[in-house]
């Protein structure tokens, strides 16, 4: 009777693959004209942990089409909940590389799993480029991993942000965020830039705590806690406070609170027109779908109705959208000969395609422990788009030398 | 026993198998992964889990359902990686340290929640599954901040920078896969982790064996009947906890053979799930709370993966939309789990009710049936 | 001293404990400079807001199907009810009430077949109710992706589908029972006076029912099956209609929270809604098989109170994150404790 | 053997339980190779006798016992039910106790299994050994051949028909190496008359092996013919000790229910009733353990019938099934209208009211207060204690009714209690009894099914419940259908008596009829007249 099970399963498995098998090199035997010469694996989260990033994605398979109607764009997403289900992400990495014409996996955002995946996709498979965006695992780690890694510039803009929030009039600096992320390398390090860009720029540092989203509170209750604490903290710090939170759950109702009780806002860890504005404040965008600048007049429009023009930044275009896309760009015109993995400019180029008219600026990395200067590891930022004033130059803003070599310490 | 196959029975019998077998018929073919890649992956995947699985096969024999409170011994196991990374023992040698420092926490552990449950007779599986979320708070506290603090810890690298705590992601490089590939063969252009699997056929054997133990007899009665056991003498309360205390060692080392193939730890969440994957692999593999096998973790542990491997790609193709098909994973496991309790449980009270009937064919006069039921 | 270790006994020692530190923290606040009125004002807010959600584990306590982990169910036809008045445009107080108005229907089905499915399973409710929470949650997750939701207040800006994770109410409902009749002391205190008043109209409607001959007979069956049987009461129809009646006060929970809260959250968000208010309850000393209102307004004072205090006080003195520990240590605990604990009901 | 002291010995065995007397002075021998066959009807003091000798701790946790028990001519006291065991007693309990998912060869060696040590032993102890299948079988067929019964050693429990668990029981226990004396209590109950004789046939065999045996039936017949010697218990005493040797069954009846006083009912003359309550016809309840097979009477209206019998023998069954609380069949009619089983609120709505025997299971509820226990069947049949608001919209428990409804019954029935807002369990055995009994009244019953009402409660309350339902019954006119296992009870209060046996009615008697016919119709002797009753 056990047996017999195992053998039952074991023959009805075997035929199922098979069967799977079968249909799935059917399409090749047909030979679509249409159909990619090679594909390009995408990673994304959900909506619900991450909505630029999956519209990056969208927006590449809009262009270059679905692998499955003969496109060249796989698209699949890590679970909600890719703290406790690392099996699953690198699963899913690891499933790209099944696929025999895939040439490339930009994965936005690489969290915890992203590099073990990237290794099983190069032991198997040393063609593929490997990209990771904003990845959550420790610098070194990832590099080894990825052809290329690329951070939103975490000591760059750790200086911009503070000059821009004394730009912006802020006398007080509050700095939201909880231990996980700050045992980050990138975000805790920023956390120190800010500390010491606040001493040189003359801004008062503060550093307040929020409930983890990931923990069992949940989403929820970290927002209630941000709900109920901006109040108390704008009269602790006074209205010319700029807030900065690490934690995307967070700018939400960050952003609700501040428009209606006085703050800053520069701009969110990840910014875009889409973080947390139109959720904060109920804005109808179904007109504007897709369209960036349009997003942008309309919730500028928004913001300044409810008083915060001079006060509110963002990035005019979505940082998250723009790396997924981008990197998809980038990977696709390497594939192509267009340009190499390691140019700079044609990385920008690439990021250029989605971002029309806009600045940005970044370099490599550089490990403040040892020196050394990575090779695949590039930091970026745009331009601080500021409602009802226009863009800031951040990315003219000369970063004092002295910030690249503050090491990651408490 | 009956000799005839029986369509309608063997189905009957098996209904969350057959379910999944459906299900993930339909989506193999939908994903279009290769056979190679989905074979490859599920090979991988039993090697990494089985063992967990393995350590819910005690307690249930002893009565006790779903051990939920086996994501106490993964804690163990994690405890015993962070020590080995920390001393920077690499290699098996740094497995079989882990497994020897979390031995002694899983067998604390275990006569913890062993003794819990004995408190809780009747509703073990509930109260293992909040021991599970009591237990991560202690494990939190004492990695996060007794750890650099009071318990000494000498490698930068995993402290965080703030002096004590463990960083959120702790790098497995030292021992990264060293009993999968103590002995990997390539085959058919498919690696099998001959060592790993080896492990796995030893505890096997280990359990084939102790099912022949007087300890083992003793969990069986248990596990059908206390009262009676305890009327011959059988010390039930504390045969409970020694099957909860061997749930729990088993799921530490299941915890770390699950690590060394993931190469990376998420110190405060890897062990989260565990209980929740395992229980649903078994389940999945036509285990009931009253009753699992051997066959029933293999079979699960295959049907369960291969719906994770399969499940998210066939929903991305199916709706188009790669995140549906995640959520569509998600949904499907749970939803898996609840039917199989829901089925068993039911299962249970009618055959409960079978049983009466079958008693009132020898009580009642044959004679005196006029009467409506 | 006999009469205090009765007391002590009868109220139960977590809870004198728990009662104990939260005074502390009070006690302790100014000195690390949190402020009381604030903290005071958020203790109401947040009791107002959990309070009909912890008041509907109270029916299937009554009748005897233990605690309702399955309380996402409720949520869902909450979230039903307040997506679709969103929908149909409804906003102040019609958009509330119609809320109500909406999810009540839906409440009132998913608890008949959420009943029907835990009769079939007694004595193991618990567990299967855990489970069929997380699946209609994720089964859910799907769906608000695919209902054909329209209102461009909650979908995703960029694509125009699919709902939002956080919906902002501030235009449709947000603080309406907050804000009705508020008193305003001082800068840093506000009563939120409508919504306690609701949740006192809920809990005295939960009151009344319990006082009615088909909520006795729902007592009975919780305290004992057998009893109630010979009485020629159906413990089936009683679980059902008390289930019926838990998912549809968890759907006006959720509506009530989320008018405060100022967000409609979806996806995973009702994941985190049950374990809360189960261990709410249980601070409040109700035990798996009974639970009277009492038990509902002390432990959302005493639970949220904590939930509270302890992030600010705590983390001010130790100059650490410690309270997330404390609180899953503590919150796990008393549902453990419950769990543990040799039941008092005598047979 | 004059010189060789009895295997056991009991010595002046007595137990009170609180000051309530169970046994006194209870003395006889058992001697090697011998049967005793021990009778009694319930609540003689069989149960606690041998619960004595066992050595249960509930023995010990009531204030221990006095006297003497000796075995082999030296005194023992047993502290748990191990310590009798290795002292070579065996007992078989009434229900069975076996694993189901084990083979009667791993039943009958239950944590004795013969077992092969290995190299794990020396570190994890004995627990690790394996057991040795062979010797298992091997040892469980020997104890199946001294048995001398017909058993497949392989064969799952749960797939055995009763009689071989029963087999398996004793297998089990003699299985023992050193057992020498086996108690039996009711072994046959569970069994059809053919399983039967071979039991007794091996209970022959084990005697002839030189095990002693106690055997405890109220198969009378059965007693007669394999016992050698018959001790019967009344009220707590050895009321008869004789060989069995000539004999009569209808001996042994008469001693074990034998008074010296006999009914007197001068009453019984001045009772007329007209008219048909309640008929019962071919009823069957499955109730576990008192189970109903084949039951028909009739009940006149204004009548108190009682219905007797042994336990286990089915009359609680009846009341239980009439009242829709067990699954059962058959046909009742109440006052010509059929009343519906398997459907308790169709028959309360009949106008029939219950009080359980099951007085905490069923009728009360412990935790609420004692309003609510008085009230409940007639708020939740009648609709009663309800208060109306807006206009009958709303209806809510009328708490100024059911407190005067409560009070009114502590007064009527003098409860003791401090008011009607204590909680039931808080209650004495007596007084809950009547909190039950108030219950029923409350309904205003047109028949009354009462249960055990005097069980486990002390003497002086016991009149005060049976004097209250003869006045219920006179002052009301309400038949009641009493069922009790006290003989002496029914006999003083009810107009009728019927006795159950084996699921039938064995007989129904007048209760001033010679005691010795009561006795008879338990035992079930006389089954064939039984059947045209």
């Amino acid at each position: 009777m056990k047996m017999s099970r195992v053998f039952a399963v074991a023959v009805v498995s075997a035929a199922i693959l098979f069967a799977g098998c079968q249909k799935a090199e059917k399409p090749a035997a047909a030979g679509e004209p249409a159909k990619a010469a090679y594909h390009i694996g995408v990673v994304t989260g959900t909506v619900s942990q991450s909505e630029d990033d999956l519209r990056g994605a969208e927006e590449l398979i809009k262009r270059y089409g679905k692998v499955a109607d003969g496109g060249m764009i796989q698209h699949i997403t890590y679970p909600d909940m890719f703290m406790d289900q690392q099996e699953t992400t690198i699963s899913q990495i690891v499933a790209l590389a099944d696929d025999p014409l895939m040439k490339a996996i930009v994965m936005n955002q690489a969290v915890p799993g992203a590099a073990e995946g990237f290794k099983r996709v190069r032991e198997k498979r040393a063609d593929i480029l490997l990209f990771a965006g904003e990845p959550h695992e420790d610098p070194l780690v990832i590099e080894a991993a990825a052809d290329l890694a690329l951070n939103s510039d975490f000591i760059s803009r750790g200086y911009t942000i503070i000059w821009a929030a004394k730009e912006l009039g802020a006398k007080t600096f509050v700095h939201i965020s909880f231990p996980r992320h700050m045992s980050y390398e990138t975000l805790g390090l920023r956390r120190q830039i800010m500390e010491q860009a606040c001493i040189d720029l003359g801004l008062k540092f503060a550093f307040e705590t929020a409930p983890d989203p990931t923990s069992d509170v949940g989403p929820a209750g970290a927002q209630q806690f941000i709900l109920e604490k901006v109040p108390s903290w704008i009269q602790k710090y006074g209205k010319e406070t700029a807030f900065f939170c690490t934690n995307d759950a967070h700018t939400e109702p960050l952003l609700k609170q501040l428009l209606q009780y006085g703050g800053i806002f520069v701009e969110a860890d990840l910014p875009s027109p889409l973080m947390g504005y139109p959720g904060a404040l109920g804005i109808d965008l179904t007109a504007e779908a897709g369209n960036f600048p349009a997003i942008l007049k309309k919730v500028e429009q928004a913001v300044v109705d409810k008083g915060g023009a001079g006060r509110f930044g963002t990035w005019a275009y979505s940082y998250g959208f723009t790396v997924t896309a981008g990197l998809g760009e980038f990977a696709k015109n390497v594939i192509e000969g267009k340009t190499t993995k390691d140019s700079l400019s044609g990385l920008f180029d690439a990021f250029a395609v989605y971002t029309p008219g806009a600045n940005w600026n970044g370099g490599y990395y550089i490990d403040a422990n040892t020196g050394v200067k990575a090779k695949n590891h590039l930091l970026v930022y745009m331009d601080t788009y500021v409602f009802g004033k226009g863009y800031l130059p951040t990315t003219k803003q000369v970063v004092p030398e002295k910030y690249y070599s503050i090491k990651f310490k408490k | 026993m009956t000799k005839k196959f029986d369509f309608k029975r063997f189905v009957d019998d098996n209904v969350v198998v057959v379910i999944f077998l459906v299900l993930t018929a339909i989506a193999t073919p939908i994903s279009g992964l290769s056979a190679n890649y989905i074979l490859q992956d599920i090979f991988t995947r039993i090697g990494r889990n089985s063992f967990l699985v393995f350590s819910l096969i005690l307690p249930i024999m002893a009565g006790m359902g779903i051990n939920f409170g086996m994501v106490l011994g993964a804690m163990a196991g994690q405890l015993g990686l962070i020590w080995a990374v920390d001393w920077n023992i690499s290699g098996v040698w740094g497995l079989g340290f882990g497994v020897l420092i979390g031995l002694p926490i899983a067998i604390g552990l275990g006569i913890v929640c062993g003794s819990v449950l004995n408190r809780a007779k009747g509703r073990e599986m509930a109260t293992g599954y909040i021991l599970g979320f009591f237990m991560d708070g202690v494990y939190q506290f004492v990695v996060l901040y007794l750890m650099g603090a009071i318990i000494p810890m000498r490698s930068a690298a995993l402290t965080l920078s703030r002096g004590y705590g463990v960083r959120n992601t702790v790098n497995l490089d030292s021992v990264r896969q060293s009993l999968d590939k103590l002995l990997m063969v390539k085959a058919f252009g498919l690696n099998f982790p001959i060592a790993t699997y080896l492990v796995i056929a030893l505890l096997c054997v280990f359990i084939i064996w102790f099912r022949k133990t007087k300890l083992g007899q003793d969990m069986r009665a248990i596990g059908q009947d206390q009262p009676v056991s305890n009327a011959s003498g059988i010390p039930v309360e504390k045969t409970r906890i020694i099957a909860i205390v061997m749930s729990t060692v088993l799921a530490m080392i299941g915890q770390i053979i699950f690590l060394q193939n993931m190469g990376n730890m998420a110190t405060y969440n890897a062990h989260r799930q565990t209980g929740f994957f395992a229980a649903a692999a078994i389940l999945v593999g036509g285990a009931s709370v009253t009753k699992a096998t051997i066959p029933n973790v293999f079979v699960g542990v295959v049907l369960l993966h291969l719906m994770y491997i399969v499940m998210p790609r066939a929903g991305a193709q199916l709706f188009g939309s790669a995140q549906i098909g995640e959520y569509f994973r998600d949904a499907f496991s749970y939803g898996a789990i609840a039917l199989a309790l829901v089925l068993h449980a039911w299962r249970k009270r009618r055959g409960v009710a079978i049983d009466r009937a079958g008693m009132r064919q020898n009580t009642v006069d044959p004679d005196a049936k006029g009467g409506v039921v | 001293m006999r009469n205090f270790k009765e007391f002590a006994a009868d109220f139960g020692w977590p809870r004198i404990i728990i009662f104990f530190f939260l005074i502390a923290l009070f006690i302790g606040a100014p000195f690390v400079g949190v402020s009381v009125s604030t903290s005071f004002s958020d203790v109401f807010n947040r009791f107002g807001q959990n309070a009909i959600l912890v008041l509907a584990l109270v029916p299937m306590v009554q009748s005897g199907c233990g605690l309702n982990f399955g309380l996402p169910v409720g949520i869902i036809a909450g979230l039903l009810g307040s997506t679709l008045a969103m929908q149909f445009g409804l906003t102040g107080w019609f958009g509330f009430f119609g809320a109500v108005a909406i999810c009540l229907p839906f409440a009132a089905l998913f608890g008949w077949l959420y009943g029907l499915l835990l009769n079939k399973v007694k004595g193991e409710e618990m567990t299967i109710a855990m489970y069929v929470g997380f699946s209609l949650v994720t089964f859910f997750s799907i769906l608000w992706l695919l209902l054909p939701y329209s209102s461009p207040a909650m979908v995703w800006g960029y694509t125009g589908r699919g709902l939002r994770t956080t919906i902002t109410l501030e235009n449709f409902w947000g603080k309406i029972l907050n804000n009705f009749l508020a008193v305003r002391i001082g800068q840093n205190f506000t009563f939120p006076t409508g919504m306690i008043l609701f949740v006192a109209l809920c809990a005295f409607l939960v009151y009344l029912f319990f006082r009615t001959k088909t909520g006795t007979a729902m007592t009975a069956v919780g305290s004992n099956a057998d009893f109630a049987r010979a009485g020629g009461v159906s413990s089936d129809k009683m679980r059902t209609v008390s289930v019926m009646l838990s998912t549809m006060l968890g759907a006006v929970g959720i509506l009530v929270y989320q008018q405060s809260f100022g967000f409609i959250q979806l996806y995973q968000a009702p994941l985190f809604m049950a374990f809360p208010a189960i261990a709410a309850l249980l601070i409040g000393g109700a035990s798996v098989n009974k639970a009277s209102m009492v038990n509902v307004l002390v432990g959302t004072l005493l639970f949220q109170g904590i939930l509270t205090m302890t992030p600010s006080v705590i983390n001010s003195v130790l100059q650490t994150d410690m309270s997330e520990v404390i609180r899953i240590v503590l919150s796990n605990g008393m549902i453990l404790y419950a769990l543990t604990r040799k039941t008092k009901v005598s047979k | 053997m004059p010189n060789v002291p009895p295997l056991l010995s009991l010595k002046g065995i007595s137990k009170d339980f609180y000051g309530n007397t169970v046994l006194e002075d209870v003395s006889f021998d058992v001697e090697p190779g011998k049967i005793i066959g021990l009778v009694g009807e319930n609540g003689a003091g069989k149960t606690t006798l041998m619960r004595i000798l066992f050595g249960m701790p509930v023995i010990t946790e009531t204030g221990g016992y006095g006297g003497q028990i000796e075995l082999d001519g030296q005194p023992v006291k047993f502290k748990s039910p191990f310590d009798a065991l290795d002292a070579g007693i065996g007992m078989v309990h009434q229900e069975f106790s076996l694993i189901p998912g084990f083979t009667t060869a791993e039943n009958i060696v239950l944590n004795r299994e013969p077992m092969k040590a290995n190299f794990v032993c020396e570190v994890f102890g004995d627990r690790m050994s394996i057991l040795d299948r062979t010797a298992m079988r091997t040892r469980a067929e020997k104890a199946i051949d001294r048995l001398g019964v017909k058993l497949d050693t392989e064969t799952l429990v749960s797939e055995m028909p009763v009689g071989h668990k029963q087999f398996t029981e004793i297998a089990r226990e003699i299985n023992r190496a050193n057992v020498r004396l086996l108690v039996l209590d009711e072994p046959t109950a569970v069994l059809a008359e053919s399983e039967a004789e071979i039991l007794l046939e091996a209970l022959r065999r084990l005697a002839a092996q030189g095990i002693s045996i106690i055997f405890i039936s109220h198969r009378l017949h059965e007693v007669a013919t394999v016992a050698d010697t018959i001790v019967v218990l009344r009220d707590g005493r050895v009321v008869k000790e004789a060989p069995a040797a000539g004999t009569s069954v209808r001996d042994i009846a008469s001693w074990m229910v034998g008074r010296s006083v006999d009914a007197k009912r001068p009453d019984l003359a001045s009772r007329k009733f007209s008219g048909e309550a309640l008929k019962v016809e071919r009823l069957w309840v499955d109730m576990p353990g008192e189970a109903v097979r084949d039951v028909s009477f009739t009940v006149r209206e204004g009548e108190i019938f009682g219905i007797g019998g042994l336990a286990g023998q089915g009359k609680l069954g009846i009341p239980n099934g009439v009242m829709g609380l067990y699954a059962g069949g058959g046909t009742v009619l109440l006052h010509g209208k059929p009343v519906p089983l398997n459907d308790p609120r169709g028959a309360l709505s009949m106008g029939m009211a219950f009080v359980s025997e099951d007085r905490r299971g069923v009728g009360l509820l412990l935790d609420e207060t004692l309003e609510w226990n008085i009230g409940f069947t007639a708020m939740q049949i009648q609709g009663g204690y309800l208060k109306s608001y807006l206009g009958g919209l709303l209806k809510l428990r009328d708490e100024a009714g059911l407190r005067k409804l409560a009070e009114e019954y502590i007064e009527q029935l003098s409860i003791k209690c401090t008011g009607p807002k204590q909680f039931a369990k808080e209650l004495s055995g007596g007084n809950q009894q009547k909190i039950c009994l108030a219950k029923a009244f409350a309904v205003g019953p047109n028949l009354l099914f009462v249960s055990e009402p005097t069980r486990g409660i002390d003497v002086g309350a016991k009149e005060l419940v049976l004097q209250s339902l003869r006045h219920y019954n006179r002052d009301n006119g309400t038949t009641i259908v009493m069922v009790s296992s006290e003989l002496e009870e029914l006999r003083s209060i009810c107009d009728r008596v019927a006795i159950v046996d084996e699921g039938r009615i064995a007989g129904i008697l007048p209760p001033d009829a010679d005691i010795a016919e009561f006795g008879l119709l338990m035992a079930g002797e006389v089954k064939q007249e039984a059947a045209h009753a």
